[in-house]
């Protein structure tokens, strides 16, 4: 189980790989891949993510551990960014490797609904005439925890 | 007792970390005093609904007790993934 | 979207790269990985995997744009191969790209559960002795087509 | 007609694809004729739920008209993923 906090950016591609040979005998792998988009409205000039340090990787762990122990996974693997990052940017990524596809796909689902609650990171959407908002939490992703 | 902010909240109170000198016996008896000292804390704790606390980097809630924790952390609902 | 069907191996890590690159405004990207492994006593030497080439393409290109439709997909993509493959070889992948996390993994689900019941494929499994063995469709994956 | 076999549905019959003269009306009238036929055909379709049938590389049923029908394909249920 590996869990990165991380300000580079990662490549999609080579974690995959690694990630895939790593997984003995599971049958079924799910990536999931977190990317900035424009703000709705458009006009996102960049996504300042903030995080507590503290905390942040012991988070990531907890929810990694428990997700590795709830589905029986073969591996999982977090990574998360903080930071200044631009719209096309990759954010974060999980992986999941399980015997059977129901469990990485519950697995990784898990691991977004926690990380996206319960992982200490902020961010901030900087629009390109010069505004500064928070993101709010998401009522749905809140109530998207009850499903666990 | 270090206290620490992040997002908006670290944005109203104006700094990231303090030390606070305090015997308050639990979190709210902890934002009530912080509250009562200046407006910047008031207005960063106006809404308790709208925060988190997290006590020795667990979360935790505001009834939770102060003894033997060395630091308390206060920020809005996380928006990590 | 692409859809193919080939006796080849793929390259995971180069396939997720590309597709990643090419979703635009899509926030979440989910991919799933199908890897042949041991049987359930051990002992397995190969998996052949048979189809019926005339339909597997038009098959698989109606459940990917299905999907496509139904999610509102940025793009979508399915490889599946067929031939003789070995333990630790990878089958098949499915990717999905969307502007929440949620339909992403829905969609991901979806063709997973469409491509396990409705391609025509067909799986043997030749176990170390000799003894070769059709593998069956399971209740189970019948039964998680009703969710959709 | 064209008829074509998959998996333990083609081991049974013996051959993957062969040429059916036939004016049978319905895909379960062919699965009688064949059944007819010759033992190794009531052999591969002893239990009808247990196969699938496709016409022209669409999923059907053994209830449906052959009529303009090219490609018949018998097999058991699919395996992919």
């Amino acid at each position: 189980m590996q869990v990165r906090v991380q300000e580079a950016g990662f490549d999609l591609g080579a974690e995959s790989d690694t990630f895939a040979a790593g997984v003995g005998g599971a049958g079924a792998i799910v990536t999931f891949t977190g990317v900035v988009r424009d703000a709705d409205g458009g006009g996102l000039e960049a996504m300042e993510i903030e995080h507590y340090p503290a905390m942040t990787q012991k988070a990531l762990e907890a929810i990694a551990t428990e997700a590795k122990i709830r589905w029986e996974l073969s591996d999982a693997l977090v990574i998360h960014r903080y930071g200044r990052l631009v719209p096309g940017e990759r954010i974060m990524m999980v992986a999941t490797a399980a015997r059977h596809r129901k469990h990485a796909f519950e697995a990784a689902e898990y691991l977004m609904d926690y990380l996206k609650s319960r992982a200490p990171f902020w961010k901030k959407e900087i629009l390109s005439g010069g505004q500064a908002d928070w993101v709010s939490a998401k009522a749905d992703d809140e109530a998207a925890l009850e499903r666990w | 007792m270090d206290v620490v902010y992040f997002a908006w909240v670290r944005e109203r109170i104006g700094v990231p970390r303090e030390q606070v000198e305090t015997s308050a016996a639990t979190v709210a008896d902890l934002v009530a005093e912080l509250s009562a000292r200046e407006e910047r804390y008031a207005a960063a704790f106006a809404d308790l609904s709208a925060l988190r606390v997290a006590l020795d980097q667990e979360l935790s809630d505001f009834d939770a007790a102060l003894e033997g924790v060395r630091e308390v952390a206060f920020f809005p609902p996380m928006t990590g993934g």
